[in-house]
């Protein structure tokens, strides 16, 4: 393997890890944060990637397309908290994940019946298509560098909003004592209705940004759902930095993995059972890592010690 | 003008009632004592003051009806609370803990820390590894962060110091004389609420059995309701 | 308010009167409907033992599922191809018999329970629900690319294992013997929840420091409920690819484990006849909604989101009242 | 010496720069209160879950009935004898107050691997946890949820929960805290009677109880103890007026 | 009396749209049949294969049905079909082919209208044969319709592989995967990616800036899901035993009937369908399904005009027909496929020499 080639697949593992932290951006504040398991968050991420690609095909404007998302997953995840959620909160995780199980059964299906069972169409606009070359040679698709961009842009955001600002005090606050905290004034339904629906404008952002180069369809959120929560279990619950070094780990060791196992089999047995091992291995890796990890540190790398 | 008034309120939790009917009365600048065994309603009381109780019944407070008044809203026009327990935000560090819900006045970050040096401290620990006196620091701190017209103490100098809790009662003093707020307090420590408070209220079996000046509040009553 | 033991006597009587009627009726389906729900009940029995008594939210409990069901796969397909389990260092062969099947499967699950339980111990809270995930991810992409067993297709046994003195293939025969299971899992149950090791996971699942200092292991006892959990589970998974005479990665996927959780939740999480009720009423939805209209699954979601938001504590719990101090 | 049942010897601990406890040289006999006061944030508590074994000391041992305990667990320590109430009440909350009972005498038992016999048929549990209720006051609540009793009984209820367990050694911290006058009367005649059957290590900030009680008082400062003595020889220490009592009593 | 027929097929959830797609096939056909003896009975398996299970029970056991068909997934295929082939009911493939139904597991009950899954992938290899492509990299998930895939291109491909990779099941992004394809420096690439990974992986092929031809099966280039991979498909070959293009009357008039039935265009599984639905009307015209031996010899006998053009079947009961290789062309605003040859003739599977039936 060139040098080269190792360079540009560690850069896609870290490419990866940060699609993967957009994609966690909003759970991060959901789940995170707020304390909230919200399996649907995954719907609000299929949601904004079907209002892009249903916006962008009638008008042809990305840029309206995104706007569409955020308006679309935010105003969804208002309703949602509004109707549901909020009556979740002072109730264990088991009533957060049937509620939150039977939304996405409501969303997946309301967005077929609307849209229909084919997967749609969402592309690059065309300024950001195609490859640019980056120094040491690497050509590299010019719209994953946006993504990178994106994703930094928005960890640093949330991670001044969270720790810096009043309303992230707040916030933690009432994850940790409602009650206590509306006792002191502040209102903290309304509070979070906000942040509940500025979590779902995430996702849906998220699901526009990576809908363009994935495939726009019904059940598109669940692998990603999975995979933002090992993201934010490995990097500490609550913490956003750990979110970001989470992605970052999912990433590399996803990417890695799935080029170095069989590679590494191969060594030991013939290539046919060396590709089929080591991709199943490669599979598992992601997973063997979450486990690794918390049972190294049971409350992920960042996460409070209790 | 009576600055909080509470009229016949009952409240329960779900099925088993624990407040059958109390009554009281305190005035702007009145600081009063709400007394009573173990388990007979004082706590239920605040709860209900500060709408984290639903209840039966009328709950005035500066002029408005805030019976059926969603917590924070109460709050906001001035009720300030240190719970029993604490309930120290435990993940929040200290400075956080007073910040969260501060509201212009008085009260200040540094004024507090002017008040409980020890806070200052410990400014950036968590709330959860604070010792058990610290906590109760942090908690009036954080009621006082938000100056409020009435203060409510739930034993607040519950797990202090007695060096502290004198410092806490000439505190509460202080704020009698020096800013005329108006504070409801509950507090075991007989010799302090009749050295401080203007008043008493004694519940038993969650109903007001006895009020009045607490210099009236005689060693029959005493012995009768408080059994000392 | 009715007494829940009342409820759960009406619950258990569901489960006899419909089969009998079925087979008198001669609507096999039905039975096989009904044997469908038992099992799913005593899978999510074993997960409420956990759950419920232990406070251990597991959303990997399809790994137990799945390894109860390849249990039943691999043995039966060595014994359906006469080809041996393993040669060395004893010979092993495949096998037909539903008990040794049964065996086997709690046997296996028990290990995993041991294994995954001593590592997943370790987090708590939402940590612990996404360890457990994760060991059920690990298993789910195993038994996908294990090509020896089917892989992703999984593995077809043409004809349903065999149980001395009965023809397992007639679906009243292979029902009774799922609730015969069922009930007696439940009967030890009840007796679990009120003996002292109940009470002590009970309280540990509350208060670990607690027990800590009245001088009982709090992890150990919940590491004893997570493998009985398991094992419980595990035997469901035996039964359920028996039921369907086939056995696929699905068994371990997460969308397993959450079912499994979810019959839990509908039913009332801790109550006794929780997981059955749910079991038995997400069986009767999905073969009922099914047929009103292809995007049913909207109804199916309206229906769970109006438990959980106004029933406290399931159904158990809507019909009542809260769970009762066991005197 | 073998009238010690307790003892530490050069306990610290750190917590960061923080000093919790320093060097803490301490021993509790046979049949008496040995009460430790300090200001808030002193270390006490620190110093409770060291001798209980919850925090492990970076220094120093603890030696229980003649055996140095420092290694062993919370349970270990249990189970030879040591009993602690929590400062903040540590109950099964959604179980009734027999039952928690019956968890101490669970534990006092050693034995809860038992699955199918039903705990409340087992008589000498229930006596021994009912007994327990009756020397606290609570039999009349057996069977209300704990998370029904107000903040008072739940104390009486920690301080229960430690009889049943039939201990050689009582650790208690701060079981006055949110007791009523009543209450804490109740409470002082109760452990006056309780130091017969087993020494009490008390932490308590209830200074009327301390000078009623303590047979001994260490003050901790700063994770220090800097004095030792009877309760006069304490009262009369001007460092210690100037430390924690002020100028109550 | 009347013929029942039992269509398990997925209609909610991610991949409902092939099944729809059968569905609506073979009802048109039925519908132009004008019998109204035939009643079908329609369940969704919701891609799950106990649930499969459980309505085929149904079906035999309750409904009673005499023929099965609709399943769209391999692996759902595997734990239905040796089952209600055993019970002596006619299963008749619209979709799916997995090997070992083909082979060894083969059975007389069980008939495959579509191809047995090696088909397109022997087409595949035929193809880039036949392009004199010399260093291919291959590509496909890893599970067992994956490594069939593989082999089946191998099979007929006689230049080198330049690399063979096994993603991961359900993969959604293939940077890593395509850094390889650059890297590998081969002349052509091969993948078997269906649904949603295969327009993923044709997305962000297209903006990544390498330009080595890629060759596919039909599947990820379908009609119904070309739409969502747009303009990144076009110019790109894959193989297919169908297009609308094939010149035949019956073709162009199921077309043009099923673009009037349910206005849109039929993918490859309507045409399965429609086929599977014609065979069926084919042997109830000679025969009862109440005469298992004689109804399965009419089946066998394939007596219908498929919208593919030649087909019968072959000693296992799988189709021998033509593969083409066909091009995604843009049409008006619509993308589709056009044919620009014919790969294979005749062909059948490797398979049916260990099917002893
Ligand atoms: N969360 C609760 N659920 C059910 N009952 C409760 C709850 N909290 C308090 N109670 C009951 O309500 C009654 C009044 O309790 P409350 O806490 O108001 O008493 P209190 O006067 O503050 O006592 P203390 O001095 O011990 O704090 C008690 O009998 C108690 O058992
Ligand atoms: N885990 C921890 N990390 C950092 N500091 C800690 C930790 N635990 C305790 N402390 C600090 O150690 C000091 C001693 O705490 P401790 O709880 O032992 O005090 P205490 O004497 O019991 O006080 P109180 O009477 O108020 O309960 C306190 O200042 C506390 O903030
Ligand atoms: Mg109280
Ligand atoms: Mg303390």
């Amino acid at each position: 393997m060139t040098f080269v080639l190792l360079a540009e697949q560690i850069l896609n593992g870290i490419q990866f890890g940060i699609m993967l932290f957009l994609m966690a951006a909003g759970l991060t504040l959901i789940f995170g944060v707020m304390g909230l398991i919200n399996l649907a968050h995954g719907s609000l991420y299929m949601i904004g990637a079907f209002s892009a690609a249903a916006v962008a095909g009638m008008t042809g404007s990305f840029i309206l397309a995104l706007l569409a998302a955020l308006t679309a997953s935010a105003a969804a995840g208002a309703l949602v908290e509004l109707l549901v959620i909020r009556r979740l909160y002072n109730k264990d995780h088991l009533d957060q994940v049937l509620a939150t199980f039977a939304l996405i059964l409501i969303f997946s299906e309301g967005t077929r019946w609307i849209f229909g069972s084919f997967p749609l169409f969402l592309d690059i606009p065309d300024p950001l298509s195609g490859p640019v070359t980056i120094p040491g040679g690497i050509q590299y698709p010019l719209y994953r560098l946006v993504l990178i961009g994106a994703g930094l842009f928005i960890s640093i955001g949330l991670g001044f909003m969270i720790t810096k600002t009043r309303i992230g005090i707040q916030i933690r606050a009432g994850e940790n004592d409602r009650e206590m905290i509306a006792a002191l004034g502040i209102n903290i339904s309304g509070l979070y209705t906000l942040i509940f629906s500025l979590g779902a404008a995430l996702a849906g952002l998220a699901g526009a940004l990576v809908g363009a180069i994935q495939s726009v369809q019904v059940g598109m959120g669940e692998p990603v759902l999975i995979l933002a929560f090992v993201v934010i279990v490995i990097g500490g619950i609550g913490s956003i930095k750990g979110a970001l070094i989470g992605a970052l780990l999912v990433g590399l060791t996803d990417t890695l993995g799935s080029i170095f196992l069989p590679e590494l089999l191969k060594l030991v047995t013939d290539p046919s059972t060396a590709t089929s091992i080591g991709s199943s291995l490669s599979s598992m890796a992601i997973y063997i890592l979450m486990g690794a990890i918390l049972i190294w540190r049971p409350t992920g790398l960042f996460g409070i010690k209790p | 003008m009576s600055l909080l008034q509470l009229s016949d309120v009952s409240a329960s939790y779900g099925a088993s009632q624990a407040l059958f009917g109390v009554d009281l009365d305190i005035a702007e600048g009145q600081v009063a004592a709400l007394m009573g065994r173990n388990g007979m309603g004082k706590s239920s009381t605040v709860k209900c003051i500060c709408r984290m109780l639903p209840s039966s019944g009328h709950i005035f407070f500066a002029g408005q009806d805030i019976t059926n008044m969603p917590s924070h809203r109460a709050a906001r026009l001035g009720i300030g609370l240190v719970p029993e327990g604490r309930r120290c935000f435990k993940d929040l560090s200290v400075y956080e803990n007073l910040v969260a819900a501060q509201q212009a006045g008085l009260w200040n970050f540094a004024k507090i820390v002017d008040l409980f040096p020890r806070l200052g401290e410990r400014e950036s620990q968590l709330a959860a590894s604070l010792s058990g006196g610290e906590q109760q620091m942090l908690a009036i701190g954080r009621a006082l962060m938000t100056n409020p017209r009435l203060l409510i103490l739930d034993e607040a100098t519950e797990g202090l110091a007695p060096l502290i809790r004198q410092e806490i009662w000439s505190v509460i003093s202080k704020l009698k004389y020096d800013i005329g707020l108006s504070i409801l307090v509950i507090d075991k420590s007989l010799k302090e609420l009749r050295s401080v408070c203007d008043k008493a209220v004694v519940i038993e079996r969650g109903l007001t059995v006895w009020s009045g000046q607490m210099k009236d509040l005689n060693q029959d009553v005493a012995e009768k309701y408080l059994g000392v | 308010m009715m007494r829940e033991y009342y409820l759960n006597t009406i619950i258990l009587g569901i489960f006899i009167i419909i089969p009998i009627w079925a087979f008198i009726m001669d609507e096999p389906f039905t039975i096989t409907l009904m044997t469908r729900a038992a099992i799913f009940a005593l899978a999510a029995v074993g997960l409420n033992i956990a759950l419920g008594l232990g406070g251990l939210v597991s959303l990997g409990h399809a790994t137990f599922f799945g390894i109860g069901g390849y249990s039943m796969g691999i043995l039966a397909y060595h014994a359906q191809t006469f080809t041996p389990l393993m040669e060395w260092p004893i010979l092993v062969s495949g096998s037909k018999l539903m008990p040794l099947i049964w065996i086997n499967a709690v046997i296996m699950s028990a290990v995993a329970g041991l294994l995954i339980g001593i590592l997943s111990l370790r987090t708590s809270g939402v940590y612990f629900i996404m360890i457990t995930l994760a060991f059920g991810q690990m298993f789910f992409f195993f038994s996908i690319s294990w090509s020896a067993y089917g892989g992703e297709d999984g593995l077809s046994i043409y004809i349903r294992n065999s149980f001395p003195g009965l023809n397992t293939l007639v679906p009243i025969h292979y029902y009774t013997l799922c609730i015969t299971l069922l009930c007696a899992v439940l009967w030890i149950n009840s007796r679990l929840i009120k003996s002292p090791f109940g009470i002590a996971l009970n309280a540990a699942r509350q208060v670990p420091a607690r027990v800590e200092t009245v001088g009982l292991n709090p992890v150990r006892l919940k590491l004893a409920a997570f493998i009985m959990s398991g094992t419980v589970t595990g035997l469901a998974g035996a039964l359920f690819a028996d039921l369907n005479r086939f056995v696929s990665p699905t068994m371990f996927s997460w969308q397993t484990s959450g079912e499994i959780m979810v019959f839990v939740i509908i039913g009332g999480v801790g109550r006794l006849f929780g997981p059955v009720v749910g079991a038995l009423v997400f069986v009767a939805l999905e073969h009922w909604l099914g047929g009103l209209s292809d995007f049913w699954h909207i109804y199916l979601g309206l229906l769970l989101l109006g438990i959980v938001l106004f029933g406290r504590g399931g159904l158990i719990g809507m019909i009542c009242g809260e769970a009762r101090l066991h005197e | 010496m073998n009238n010690i049942v307790l003892s530490t010897k050069g306990l610290t601990k750190h917590f960061g720069a923080l000093s919790a406890s320093k060097n803490i040289t301490l021993d509790l006999r046979v049949g008496e209160i040995h009460a430790i006061i300090g200001p808030n944030g002193a270390g006490k508590s620190t110093f409770i879950s060291q001798v209980c074994g919850s925090i492990k000391p970076d220094n120093g041992t603890v030696h229980f009935l003649g055996r140095d305990v420092t290694q062993e667990t919370v349970r270990d320590r249990a189970q030879a004898g040591l009993a602690r109430s929590f400062q903040i009440s540590a109950l099964a909350m959604e179980d009734s107050v027999l039952q928690n009972a019956l968890l101490g005498a669970l534990g006092a038992s050693r034995n809860p691997w038992r699955f199918l016999s039903p705990a409340l048929g087992n008589k000498m549990l229930v006596e021994q946890a009912k007994h327990a209720l009756d020397r606290v006051g609570l039999s009349d609540h057996a069977n209300k949820r704990a998370s029904e009793l107000s903040h008072g009984q739940r104390r009486q209820l920690e301080v229960g929960i430690a009889l049943t367990l039939s201990p050689k050694a009582f650790v208690m911290d701060e079981p006055m805290a949110g007791l009523g006058f009543e209450g804490s009367m109740k409470m002082t005649s109760f452990l006056n009677r309780l130091r017969q059957e087993a020494p009490i290590l008390l932490v308590e900030h209830d200074m009327e109880a301390v000078f009623a009680l303590a047979d001994r008082i260490s003050v901790l400062v700063y994770g220090e103890v800097i004095a030792t003595g009877t309760v006069e020889e304490i009262r009369a220490d001007p460092y210690v007026r100037d430390a924690y009592l002020g100028e109550e009593l | 009396a009347g013929t029942k027929v039992g269509m398990i097929t997925t209609l909610s959830g991610g991949g409902a749209g092939l099944g729809i797609d059968v569905r609506d096939g073979f009802m048109l056909a039925i519908k132009q049949s004008g019998r109204s003896d035939i009643e079908v009975v329609i369940e969704d398996d919701q891609r799950k294969p106990d649930i499969a299970v459980q309505l085929a029970d149904k079906m035999v056991q309750s409904e009673k049905v005499d023929v099965l068909t609709g399943i769209i997934w391999s692996n759902l295929a595997m734990a239905v079909v040796p089952s209600v082939t055993a019970q002596g009911k006619i299963y008749l493939s619209p979709n799916a082919g997995p090997s070992p139904l083909a082979g060894a597991g083969c059975h007389p009950n069980y008939f495959n209208v579509a191809w047995q899954n090696d088909s397109l992938h022997n087409a595949g290899g035929a193809y880039a044969q036949s392009e004199g492509y010399k260093d291919v990299f291959i590509m496909a998930p890893n599970y067992p319709a994956g490594t069939d895939a593989l082999n089946g291109f191998k099979a007929l491909f006689e230049g080198d592989v330049a690399s063979e990779v096994y993603t991961k099941l359900g993969q959604t992004d293939y940077a890593s995967e395509i850094a390889q394809i650059r890297a590998s420096g081969a002349d052509a690439v091969y993948f078997f990616l269906p649904g949603g990974m295969g327009i993923s992986f044709l997305k962000q092929y297209s903006g990544s800036g390498v330009d080595i031809p890629v060759i596919g099966p039909a599947f990820s280039f379908d009609q119904g899901i070309l739409q969502a991979v747009g303009a990144a498909a076009l110019g790109v070959r894959n193989t297919s035993q169908w297009n609308k293009d094939i010149n035949t009357p019956t073709n162009k008039a199921f077309v043009g009937s099923f673009l009037a039935e349910y206005d849109r265009l039929p993918s490859l599984y309507a045409s399965q369908g429609f086929d599977t639905a014609n065979l069926l009307l084919s042997a109830l015209e000679t025969a009862s399904v109440s005469d298992n031996i004689g109804f399965r010899s009419a089946l066998k006998a394939a007596n219908f005009t498929s919208v593919r053009g030649d087909f019968k079947f072959g000693s296992n009961n799988h189709p021998i027909h033509n593969v083409y290789i066909r091009e995604v062309v843009r049409e008006g605003d619509i993308f589709t496929n056009k044919i620009i040859g014919k790969v294979l003739s005749d062909h059948g599977d490797p398979y049916s020499k260990d099917c002893k039936m």
